[in-house]
């Protein structure tokens, strides 16, 4: 029982209100202040962490005794680093933000912090209302960053951003309140807090209905196809530091809500759908990564190559199997260390380039930007999973597992590497090599942007050369977490245990 | 005598007033039929009461005829108010709210 | 017997129990006779602090006379002062202190004359009170009528404006109908078991005297619940409410939304949930469908709307369905979120509608779309009221409508209702599309916000631009807005002391399961 | 010191001098940072010395060393370490990638002088020095493919290191591609392995492969062709190969190391580590043979008919290391990895001598603009004959020596191996023919204008273009340099090709039938659990192979003197002739159009399909579209039943009224 978690979610809305007061100049300084303070403060958690201790920092408070609400957070391997990836994460890109935004810029901080509490909190919620409430409280402060400081049709983006997750995530609610219901025996008081809610089951029957609900949500949320209808629209009119954080970390919360929630409490409901699932998410890989190399425009390059990044991440958790959900985890991490200094470097791009982003009209960028030139690529390599990284442990383990759930789609999907190969380069050259672009104007990074990316590249690096600093921190947990579906899915290992 | 031609004399004069409300344009006869709707109500009351005998339901009757006098005197006031402003006597004139 | 006994003594009255009563009535008498006086001052300040008062005396008189717990009603069992009528009567009371406070400065008083305008408003809310507390088929009719007949007029007091009188006549037309339907449906229900006390109907429901499948019985019941969803603007029957609220003064559509509301399933619950309750198999399935129907239209209703007063009614016909969801499952746990979500909604949309109070005073578009462009620039503390309003409204999380759709498809979903619980959701979805773009107007600029096309013969946006008041001092309006939004998120980050009021009105009900 | 420490300093040394030059490359002037890298590399190869030194003081059956850094990745049964293993086999390879390496530096440190680019460059060439040594050190499959992939990484930088050319970023991403094909591949095979041995560490997998394996199990068999497309695309062998002519995109010092001399041999290196896998699946060996034996030919015929200069030899490449993995796949262990060694160091001289041609004629390739350069460049024009002469296998030439050893070897193995050793001599004919034809077609014959010139002791200077496209170009940055120095001046570059003109000479020595055999005693320890010891032919027959290897070289000169030098003009009598063959030929068997036909096409289409059809249509037409239409459509009739006539909604009400009785009496009764 401790209060550090609950000064971690916080402290970032208490310096973005902060900030809202301040005159323009400090709300800068003040706004940096409160992610640079969780960073500082998860780093010392990050070494102080137990690794397989189960739920550390634990803090477990009555919030709505009514609707069995709980406001418990706490920290195991499953969110350990997803917290760490939202703490690094918004650092660089709040930097950016401060020198970039003109207009309204208290507002602007205002949203970005409180943005990043909903995030903080979804991450730690140990309580299924709990997630949900943040879940959805992560939308109000971007549909506000993208409709407000976005650019084109921001509105209609927005709205149709909005709009198109919060359908999945209030499906979601109602299935959630019908699981506490469910779940809560005769006389038994109604609790969401997810230990409770493993400890009773409910019926197999409802469980499919409502694991499809949360499904829907989460896919939406990631997305995968066909539930990407929002992502070009949504790419191509939010700012480049929203948009960093939008594909770098809030496509995670989705995801990590299937390690996290359905996995654990209703793993017959997801044994249910499991093929389903593993074939959209292999689709999606394969649709992904053939849109993202017929994209002209930068961002959309990125933006279905996410879809195909998502698509391995969900692959990997629904093999129910330990390599797979570790790889699935790592990559999730991965993804959001390389998507986020991609984005910031294609805004370094953009303004050197009189604000064009269809690789058409780029090129050459690497002629006198020699600096820019080779954080991008570090980055680029280490997106496409280069051996080294990161990021291709994580495929690895996801492929590994695929392989030995069913040799047809480990294959597919390792043709969805290939291709990424292939669209990655693609961007990398399109914009830096070549010919110099007719309106690109070759400029080395200046110094924020250098101080935002290059420490997310040294990052990168480190994870390529150590990746094992992550997996054995996370590892027990995974295991735990996967460990219910997985007897579901193949009994004799129940027969053992 | 049987209750049942009472309610169906009643039902006759609420169907009445029902067809009165929605063909008649002036709304001094919407008026009109809306008293016919309430008494076919009040007829029903005190055919009732007098089936079980208890007086609840005269009572009732009585009340339900102050209440429309006072609705009544609404309407009016209403329509004045619109021939004050010199607008036409006419239901179907008023129909600037829609959509 | 009882009634040979009523003709040898008159029934005893507990003036305590009465007490709240007395003071609307007596502070409408009072109102309307201080109305009368010359001075300008007289008119215009005492009368409205007098009304203040006396709804202040009323909620300190419930505050006294409360007490939990199921208790036989009084009056001959006429009357129920039970915690759900004196729960309920709050919201009427806060309601009306509200739309004193936003008439200050409107048109309506000084065309309708202070005195009446406020006393008539009293009275209004004696009658929801009456209603609210009725445990008589008697007591029902005249609080419905009471409450109805003195808004009749209200609606209709912006004496000059085309709008409001047609607004008037409509309500009242229309009105009536639902009320002689209503009527006729006591009149058959009474027939039927012969009994005029909620009480006893049940008792002859439980002791089966008189089938539930009596068509008798059901035709009444069918035609009361008519009457009642009519009162609530539950489809088909919300017809009026688009126009009513549209025409009508906005302090009154303020206090029509939000009262009326209240009062409506306040005996929605009475009716149903306690003198019906044997009966709940008949009801019960029929009054589900409406509610879907009603949560469905009234959110498409609302899309293609560009005056927010509109807006708002239709999207009060979505609430209504909302909240018939928690009448429907027939539980004590229905019964408490629906009070915790009528006393949400009085939140939320005071703080909306005190928004466009505020905004109809200044610009010349009136109650339109375009009258909230880059509101968030231009004052800011009207703007963000709004949007938490809205956002409320749309059931974001850390606001109180969260908390109280929440509670209504927590209340569904365990009254084995779950589609109905689905249809909330997917209504909230659809509200989106209305509630975010009048954000977005308000936040992101006129030109990339697409409004929707106004229809041919449409009339020009209603009560814009009153002189009179002088409209851009009003801070008494902005006062309300910003305490009620602040309230919505108050209850969405605290909802505990709502919920044991909530508890405690569904404690005034007996055999729920 | 131990030898695993010299391993590891092995790796330290090329990964420091990267890291030094590229964070310094603001700060260090002039050509430092080209000494900077020859100097890393050289202390790499010193260390790789030490190793060796220090592992021949091991015990013959303790030469193979494992060290562990620290866990790369554990999760349930899979599990990694960064760990080295040093055994003959990684240490003869460092021996031969680091000193081949160390001279091409020193050759870089003169030719690339003038280029913009000159720190990047000796970056990139020591990262390349780093994975390759990596790759050839690693002791379990993961840190292999980290190898792998970081030296097909260093190679398509290096091809498209002058980056504003479209032609060389073209032919990166080509490499790029196929190279990932490869890893992928890899990856798979592991898998495959780790499936039934729970281990990716070498050792482990060997000894426990005949327990876990059955002759020829189909797992196995999947694994090794699994392994060999990855050797495949590594060593550009059919029908991977695409890439490799393209990449000669990249400075010539580059084309020397990378394409010719290290990388691509990598694959033979991959198939002599995973002999005791191949062993047990013959069927995958035998395929490796057959396709090294039909690369060798395949690419001998296009050297023939090419006539640019670095193409030639990039052809010429392909099909020596075609040789290579024909032996490594008939377990002529040794031989292939002998043939590996000593094409490293003709092919370097070659590219070298090619290297200073090419400067000297401004950047043109195309040999049919050059010629008599004999005058003009002496040096270059002797060791590039002794190059050509290795490469042609001329008797006591080193090539002569490993090339015939492994055709010997498959004569032995007899039935299938045979057919392919006379397909070996058919090559070997064709690459003495293409050897030569190179050599007089540039130094003998008619003085073209630019060798004159340059007796004149002056450098031919034409406007900077693309010899691809003949695009003008500029020299900043990105485009290569105003002048690259040729050999005759630059001493670094002599003092490369001269220790490598010699090797192509004597190297064979360390292997010679009957006379020496160290090689194979110092690679034993690796192979002696190899089968296929008793197969090995005696002294005699390989002399016997020499022999007739030696005639067939000979004759192939012979026969490009003839046509060349002797009657010039046959070449162009007999491409009238034989119009079609020499059509399909230059064409390179239109490898590329089948390619772009069969993937490149196909999924561009596919891509723009789901781009016009599906994501409009279905993802936004469908589902998004649908779902607003039907709300459109609700809404406009709610608003059309809300007429504004009070009538209107008076009889709805009352609609409604009757509606709802009906429902109640119909659900009672």
């Amino acid at each position: 029982m401790t209060i550090h978690l609950s000064i971690v979610l916080f402290l970032p809305l208490a310096s973005g209100l902060v900030a809202a007061l301040l005159p323009g100049r400090l709300a800068r300084s003040a706004v940096l202040a409160g992610p640079l303070a969780v960073l500082a403060y998860v780093i010392v958690m990050l070494f102080d962490y137990e690794s397989g201790g189960g739920l550390q920092w634990v803090t477990n408070d009555e919030w709505i005794s009514e609707l069995g609400i709980s406001y418990k957070l706490g920290v195991d391997g499953l969110n350990l680093f997803l917290i760490a990836l939202t703490a690094i994460a918004w650092v660089p890109c709040t930097l950016v933000a401060a020198f970039s935004v003109v207009e309204r810029p208290r507002l602007y901080f205002f949203h970005l912090a409180l943005a990043e509490t909903a995030v903080l909190g979804a991450f730690m919620a140990q309580d299924l209302a709990l997630f949900i409430v943040f879940f959805d409280l992560m939308l109000v402060p971007f549909y506000f960053l993208i409709g407000g400081w976005g650019s084109g049709e921001r509105v209609r983006a927005t709205t149709k951003f909005v709009i198109y997750t919060l359908s999945g995530s209030l499906l979601m609610l109602a299935a959630a309140i019908a699981l506490g219901v469910l779940a809560t025996p005769d006389g038994g008081e109604i609790s969401f807090a997810l230990s409770d809610l493993q400890q009773r089951s409910i019926a197999e029957g409802s469980q499919h209905w409502i694991v499809l609900l949360f499904a829907l949500a989460f896919f939406v949320k990631a997305p995968l196809f066909p539930l990407h209808g929002w992502v070009p629209e949504t790419y191509r009119s939010t700012s480049i530091p929203v948009l960093a954080l939008l594909s770098g970390v809030l496509s995670k919360v989705g995801v990590y809500g299937f390690l996290r929630i359905v996995l654990p409490v209703m793993p017959d409901g997801a044994q249910y759908w499991q093929e389903l699932f593993i074939i959209v998410a292999v689709f999606s890989i394969l649709y992904g990564s053939i849109l993202a190399f017929s994209q002209d425009n930068v961002r959309l390059v990125l933006a279905y190559s996410s879809i195909a990044q998502l698509g391995f991440i969900v692959l990997g958790i629904f093999l129910f199997e330990e390599k797979g959900a570790q790889g699935a985890l790592f990559q999730m991490l991965n993804h959001g260390l390389v998507t986020v200094p991609l984005f910031l470097i294609l805004g370094v791009i953009a303004i050197r380039a009189r604000g064009s982003e269809s690789l058409s009209a780029l090129g050459g960028m690497a002629f006198r930007a020699p600096v820019l030139a080779g954080l991008f690529l570090v980055i680029s390599l280490a997106t496409l999973a280069m051996p080294g990284s990161g990021n291709f442990i994580g495929e690895m383990l996801i492929l590994f597992g695929a392989f030995e759930d069913n040799l047809v789609y480990g294959l597919v999907a390792s043709v969805g590497v290939v291709l990424a190969a292939v669209y990655m380069i693609r961007l990398y050259q399109g914009t830096m090599h070549g010919r110099v672009g007719s309106a690109v104007e070759s400029i080395d990074i200046d110094r924020v942007n250098l101080a935002a990316i290059a420490p997310l590249v040294a990052v990168i690096v480190a994870l390529g050369v150590y990746p094992n600093f992550v997996i054995d921190r996370t590892e027990k947990d995974v295991a735990k977490n996967v460990a219910a579906a997985k007897r579901v899915t193949n009994p004799e290992v129940s027969v053992i245990k | 005598m049987d209750i049942t031609w009472y309610l169906v004399l009643s039902a006759f004069i609420f169907a009445i007033g029902a067809a009165g409300v929605i063909s008649r344009r002036n709304p001094l006869v919407v008026l009109l039929c809306l008293e016919l709707m309430l008494n076919a109500g009040n007829l029903a009351l005190v055919a009732f009461s007098r089936m079980h005998g208890s007086e609840a339901g005269q009572v009732f009757a009585l009340i339900v005829m102050v209440i429309a006098a006072c609705e009544v005197v609404v309407g009016l006031g209403i329509i004045v108010a619109m021939y004050r402003n010199r607008l036409p006597i006419d239901i179907d004139e008023m129909s600037e709210l829609r959509g | 017997m009882s009634a040979l006994l009523a003709q040898v003594q008159a029934p005893e009255i507990d003036y305590k129990e009465l007490s709240p009563l007395f003071a609307l009535v007596g502070g409408s008498v009072i109102v309307l006779m201080v109305g009368l006086l010359g001075s300008r001052f007289a008119r215009a300040v005492i009368v409205p602090v007098l009304t203040a008062v006396a709804l202040l005396t009323a909620i300190g008189l419930t505050i006294w006379i409360w007490e939990p717990g199921n208790r036989d009603p009084i009056l001959e069992g006429a009357l129920g002062v039970d915690t759900l009528a004196l729960g309920i009567s709050m919201l009427f009371y806060v309601a009306g202190l509200v739309t004193v406070v936003l008439s200050l400065r409107s048109l309506a008083t000084e065309q309708a004359g202070h005195g009446e305008y406020h006393s008539l408003l009293l009275g209004s809310i004696a009658g929801m009170v009456v209603l609210a507390g009725s445990e008589s088929l008697m007591t029902l009719f005249i609080g419905f009528e009471l409450l109805s007949i003195p808004l009749y007029v209200l609606c209709a007091t912006h004496l000059h404006r085309r709008t409001s009188l047609e607004a008037g006549l409509k309500y009242l037309v229309v009105g009536s109908v639902g009320s002689a339907t209503l009527l006729y449906g006591l009149a058959l229900v009474f027939g039927a078991t012969g009994a005029m006390e909620f009480d006893a109907i049940s008792g002859v429901l439980e002791r089966g005297e008189v089938s539930p499948s009596d068509p008798l019985l059901l035709t009444g019941v069918a035609l009361c619940a008519t009457g009642l969803a009519f009162k609530a603007s539950v489809a088909p029957f919300h017809q009026w409410t688009p126009d009513v609220y549209q025409g009508a003064p906005t302090p009154i559509t303020t206090f029509m939304a939000v009262a009326t509301k209240a009062a409506a399933f306040a005996i929605f619950i009475r009716l149903f949930d306690h003198a019906l309750g044997w009966a709940e198999l008949d009801w019960a399935p029929a009054l589900a469908v409406l509610a879907a129907v009603t949560i469905v239209i009234g959110n498409v209703g609302a899309i293609p709307q560009r005056s927010v007063k509109r807006m708002l009614a239709w999207s009060s016909v979505a609430q209504a369905g909302y909240l018939l969801a928690g009448v429907v499952v027939h539980t004590e746990l229905g019964v408490r979120a629906t009070a915790f979500y009528l006393a949400v909604y009085l939140l939320m949309n005071v703080a909306a509608f005190a928004v466009v109070v505020a905004r109809e005073r200044v610009s010349e578009h009136g109650d339109d779309l375009r009258s909230f462009e880059n509101l968030g620039t231009i004052s800011p503390w009207l703007a963000w009221p709004m949007t938490i309003a809205m956002l409320s409204l749309a059931g974001f999380p850390a606001t109180g409508g969260f908390i109280g759709k929440f509670y209504l498809i927590d209340a569904s979903v365990a009254g084995d209702y779950t589609w109905l619980g689905i249809a909330i959701v997917i209504g909230s979805v659809l509200s989106l599309a209305y509630y975010l773009r009048l954000i977005a107007v308000m936040w992101m600029g006129r030109y990339e916000v697409e409004l929707p096309t106004v229809p041919p013969r449409r009339v020009r946006p209603v009560a814009g631009w009153s002189p009179e008041a002088d409209a851009r001092a009003q801070p008494e309006v902005v006062a309300v807005a910003v305490l009620f939004a602040a309230a919505t998120i108050a209850v969405g980050l605290y909802p505990d002391p709502l919920f044991d009021v909530a508890r405690d009105v569904s404690s005034a009900l007996p055999n729920l399961h | 010191m131990s030898a695993t420490s010299y391993g590891w300093l092995v790796l330290a040394f090329p990964l420091a001098g990267m890291l030094i030059i590229a964070l310094g490359w603001r700060v260090l002037p002039g050509r430092l940072p080209g000494w900077i890298g020859t100097a890393a590399i050289f202390l790499s190869f010193l260390a790789s010395i030490g190793a060796l030194v220090d592992l021949q003081d091991h015990p013959e059956d303790e030469r193979q060393l494992v060290d562990r850094a620290w866990t790369y990745a554990a999760s349930a049964d899979f599990s990694a370490d960064v760990a080295i293993l040093v055994d003959p086999l990684s240490v003869f390879m460092c021996l031969v990638v680091s000193g081949v390496s160390f001279l091409i530096h020193l050759y870089s440190v003169a030719y690339m002088s003038g280029d913009r680019g000159y720190a990047r460059y000796f970056a990139y060439l020591n990262f390349f020095v780093f994975s390759m040594l990596l790759l050839v050190l690693a002791a379990n499959f993961v840190i292999l493919i980290i190898g792998w992939a970081f030296v097909g990484a260093a190679s398509y930088l290096l091809i498209s290191y002058w980056y504003r050319r479209e032609t060389a970023v073209r032919a990166g991403i080509k490499a790029f591609v196929i190279n990932v094909i490869g890893d992928v591949a890899l990856v798979v095979a592991a898998f495959l392995i780790l499936d039934k041995i729970p281990s990716l560490d070498f050792l482990t997998v060997f000894e426990g492969a005949g327990a876990a394996f059955g002759q020829n199990d189909g797992m196995l068999v999947a694994a090794c062709v699994l392994i060999l497309v990855g050797a495949f695309a590594k060593s550009a062998q059919l029908p991977l190969h695409t890439w490799l002519p393209d990449a000669m995109e990249g400075p010539t010092p580059v084309s020397a190391l990378i394409h010719a001399a290290t990388m691509v041999t990598a694959g033979v290196y991959l198939i002599a580590r995973m002999h005791p896998l191949f062993e047990l699946a013959p069927t995958a060996a035998d395929v490796g043979a057959i396709v090294g034996c039909a690369t060798l030919v395949f690419a001998g015929t296009v050297a023939v008919v090419v006539t640019d200069l670095k193409r030639v030899i990039a052809y010429s490449t392909i099909s020596q290391i075609g040789y290579m993995v024909m032996g490594a796949s008939i377990a002529a262990y040794g031989a292939g990895l002998f043939h590996l060694m000593t094409h490293a160091f003709f092919k370097a001289l070659l590219f070298m001598g090619a290297g200073s041609v090419i400067g000297a004629m401004a950047g043109i390739q195309d040999m049919d603009r050059m010629g008599g350069f004999r005058r003009a460049m002496p040096f270059t024009f002797v060791t590039f004959t002794i190059g050509a002469l290795a490469l042609a296998g001329f008797p006591l030439t080193a090539g002569f020596f490993s090339k015939d050893e492994i055709i010997a070897f498959a004569i032995n193995r007899g039935d299938l191996y045979a057919v392919l050793a006379i397909f070996g001599y058919i090559g070997a004919f064709l690459t003495a023919f293409y050897a030569f034809r190179m050599v007089f077609r540039v130094f003998l014959g008619e003085a073209v204008p630019e060798a004159r010139e340059l007796e004149g002791g002056h450098l031919a200077h034409g406007d900077p273009v693309n010899p691809m496209t003949g695009e003008p170009e500029d020299t900043d940055v990105g485009f290569p340099g105003p002048e690259h120095h040729v050999a005759e001046q630059a001493w670094p570059m002599k003092a490369a090709m001269g220790p490598l003109a010699l090797l192509a000479i004597v190297g064979g020595v360390v292997a010679i039938p009957g006379v020496s055999d160290i090689l194979e005693k110092f690679l034993e320890p690796t192979f002696e659990d190899s089968r296929f010891h008793d197969t090995a032919p005696t002294t005699g027959a390989e002399v016997w192979g020499l022999v007739v290897g030696g005639l067939i070289s000979i004759l192939g000169i012979g026969l490009a003197w003839w046509v060349y030098v002797r009657k010039p003009g046959t070449a162009a009598r007999a491409r009238e002739r034989f119009a079609w063959l020499h059509r399909f030929l230059v064409n390179k068997w239109y490898f590329d159009e089948l390619y772009d036909a069969m993937f490149v096409r196909p999924v561009a289409t596919i891509g723009g399909f789901s781009k016009r059809v599906i994501e409009t249509e279905f993802v936004q037409g469908t589902i998004v579209g649908g779902a607003t239409g039907v709300v459109r459509v609700g809404s406009t009739f709610a608003r059309a039943i809300q007429t504004g006539y009070l009538r209107a909604y008076a009889l709805l009400l009352l609609l409604g009224v009757a509606a709802l009785t009906l429902y109640f009496l119909l659900n009672s009764s």
